[in-house]
């Protein structure tokens, strides 16, 4: 493992807007929960995307005011939000009908590994104290053309979250379009991992050797 | 800005292709887009697949795309009325070809497709001519057929109200196959007798979320398809 | 064939009473299309009843007023009907859902054949002149428990309606519970076809010598 | 008559038997049926194996009729909360078993119940641990699991307002998984805000058609689950 410098990268917020730069005008967007719920808040101007919440909302807006929650409108994090002019509301089957029907056009996840080949792993560390948990990620990977990863690099302990194989438990295989990261953005392109832009300060190099994942440059 | 809205019904059916797959909303003339299957004829795009509960009445609307050589294969679960005309004599002469399906077994198969379920067991046709072919199963001790999810490439549907997101409401039985069919097709498009304002639906009534419907064209004043047999129209008119 | 003499039997409405008492309070029935319409006005008063037609309403009213028809209020005959307060119209994936899912009461369809043992024949009489068309009866008779009959007992050609073995393709096998006909109320019982009551002028012989299959008394 | 409405929520959950499958709505707190919940506390069912999205959070709701040790089973996607402390403790004791369901599996499965299809494919789970077990088969070139319905004899719910046919609307995100468990178990009973006039609600906006529903019980005034767990509640209280 190199050392790495802790003040490199790109911000959450940075992140948050190049993955909302690469969202299209009229998009329908399910968004994560954790970092991905940055992205609502940075969609360029000019651009109308329509965000699912898939315990049943379409046309989700921004988180309620303090005071003004309404404890039966909430996100899919159970956060308290608001609903756009224009949403509507559905059971969870017809909610869930959107994904694996395939009717969402991008969804934005969260990330414990990604593999060389888009295999993601969000749901479980595979560690038997903790309780299993899987919510609605295995739905959106399997019914979700385009997901988009949002994550930092590295884990907490200092562990590259990219990896040749994840050895957490899958969330699903080969599902991930695009990973953005504090330190790069890289395509998973035909099962190989493309390195498309890098932040400040980070080399190609660097990035290699942080992981044992195969890393191809976007240039080459 | 998302603004589904299309000027004309030509502008709404543009793009249909030679060999598609439709499906066309509505239980006899309610919830017939016939106005959005009479542009389908001036488009003129032929060798289709329709799917739709009837066959059409008289010779306009379902009936006059028919009797326009456009449709190669109709899915439907009552092709027989007593004003349909066009297509008995086309079936009896051996030139379209009839999928004949059981009502719910048609909606859920259409509903399946909408919502990424590629096969499902039900209990209708069972011991049945219809269960021929048909894979069957036995869950709990009791026999069920596998039935396979209905794909189409557009669906024309006829509702009571539009916004610019596509989302919709219906008006009573006309509501039928609607929603389901939306859901199934990669392109909705909706003939609707009012175009409103985003915020005018109440979400809690929204009966087809916009993310369903690719198309909206205002149709003030649809005909009424029962009328137009009536009069004994033809579509071209 | 036993000649019958024309005048004998019960009148539609009566059968259509004799249907009616045994729907009771608080029943979600379904009316087939042609004479189970006549059931709907003849519940007893004092029970409340509802309709459901498949195309999508549940609390179907009375036929529409002549004047006052609406062409996108219709029931699974196409007639023009209304809506009683406390209606609920949807979709036909979740009007066949309340048909398939078992949550229908009671379904009086009419016949073509029953055979000794329930098997319904309803949808072709198996002429390949005839356009087939079978639109909701399959699924009635797959998800509805009580299935009623209301027929005629012979045919406009003379031939009995009830037959050890349909010859007509069939609806359903084993799905028929009561059959009110003209001439005499049937019960399918464990198999065994148990004549329950009698037209005035009708006897039991003369039931049994009209069809190949085999009556039993229901006071036997 | 029809009336399905009862005066009480004991009334309500009356005849629920231990042993039973019950389906309880609401994701999170929003639209979680807590009164019926703890009326059923007070009934003292035990050996329930329960349909949940979550399994509780504090010591009230679910999550008390769990640490009253009611819940042999629990069936949900997503048991782990910030505040959930019951659960995790039995389930870590081998006291509690879980089935683990993606939570869009969870709501088709509801889903077929209630609308008579015992099985259907999804490719939700495929190549996955969740797919233990089930049964594999490619349609069109993709590979799905076999996925059985979920059945209940009672489902518990909360909307906004019921008429005496049973008739629901829900609350925005507290609709959920209420209207797919209603069609799901033999008996649905239902806390409404408010019990209105049949008539009241608009037709074409009833989102649950009493059909689905055995028996409604009117609580003005329901908890709010959070700041019952805010104050450390503990129910029985």
């Amino acid at each position: 493992m190199v050392e790495r410098k802790k003040t490199e990268g790109w911000s959450k917020d940075i992140i948050a807007r190049k993955v909302a730069m690469d969202i299209f005008d009229g998009a329908y967007v399910n968004l994560g929960i954790g970092l991905p719920e940055l992205v609502a808040g940075n969609i360029p101007e000019g651009r109308e995307v329509i965000f699912h919440t898939e315990n049943g909302l379409l046309g989700m807006g921004k988180q309620a005011e303090p005071g003004k929650e309404d404890p039966e409108l909430v996100n899919a994090g159970k956060k308290y939000v608001t609903a756009i002019p224009g949403a509507a509301y559905f059971h969870h089957a017809d909610s869930f009908a959107m994904i694996r029907g395939g009717h969402i056009d991008i969804c934005v996840l969260g990330a414990y590994q990604i593999s060389e080949e888009g295999d993601l792993a969000n749901w479980s560390t595979g560690n038997p104290a903790d309780i299993p948990a899987v919510g609605g990620a295995m739905d959106l990977v399997a019914g979700v053309d385009t997901i988009f990863v949002m994550t930092k690099f590295f884990t907490r302990s200092g562990e590259p979250k990219i990896v040749k194989e994840c050895t957490y438990p899958l969330t699903g295989k080969q599902v991930v379009s695009r990973i953005y990261s504090d330190l790069a953005v890289i395509d998973v392109k035909e099962g190989r991992l493309v390195v498309r832009e890098l932040a400040p300060g980070i080399t190609f190099d660097f990035l290699q050797k942080s992981t044992d994942a195969k890393l191809f440059s976007g240039t080459e | 800005m998302i603004n589904k809205v299309v000027n004309t019904v030509h502008e709404a059916v543009a793009g249909i292709f030679d060999g598609a797959t439709v499906m066309i909303s509505g239980f006899g003339e309610a919830g017939s887009p016939v106005e959005l299957i009479h542009a389908l004829i001036d488009h003129g795009a032929k060798d289709l697949t329709v799917v739709s509960n009837n066959a059409g009445s008289g010779h306009v609307g379902l009936a006059a795309l028919i009797e326009n050589r456009q449709v190669r294969k109709i899915i439907c679960s009552f092709p027989r009325t007593a004003i349909s005309v066009v297509f008995p004599e086309l079936y009896r002469k051996g030139e379209i070809e009839l999928e004949l399906v059981p009502q719910g077994t048609l909606a859920e198969r259409i509903r399946a497709a909408g919502a990424g379920i590629p096969a499902f067991y039900t209990p209708t046709s069972v011991n049945t001519p219809l269960e021929k072919g048909k894979e069957k199963r036995m869950f709990n001790g009791r026999e069920y057929v596998l039935e396979n999810a209905i794909y189409a490439d557009f669906t024309l549907v006829k509702c009571a109200a539009a916004d610019r997101y596509g989302n919709l409401i219906y008006n009573k039985t006309a509501r039928n196959f609607g929603p389901v069919m939306c859901m199934a097709a990669k392109n909705s498009i909706v003939q609707a007798k009012k175009v409103v304002e985003v915020g005018d639906i109440d979400p809690e009534c929204v009966v087809t979320p916009g993310i369903f419907v690719k198309r909206v064209v205002e149709v003030k004043d649809p005909a009424d398809e029962s009328k137009l047999v009536e009069q004994e129209r033809r579509y071209p008119w």
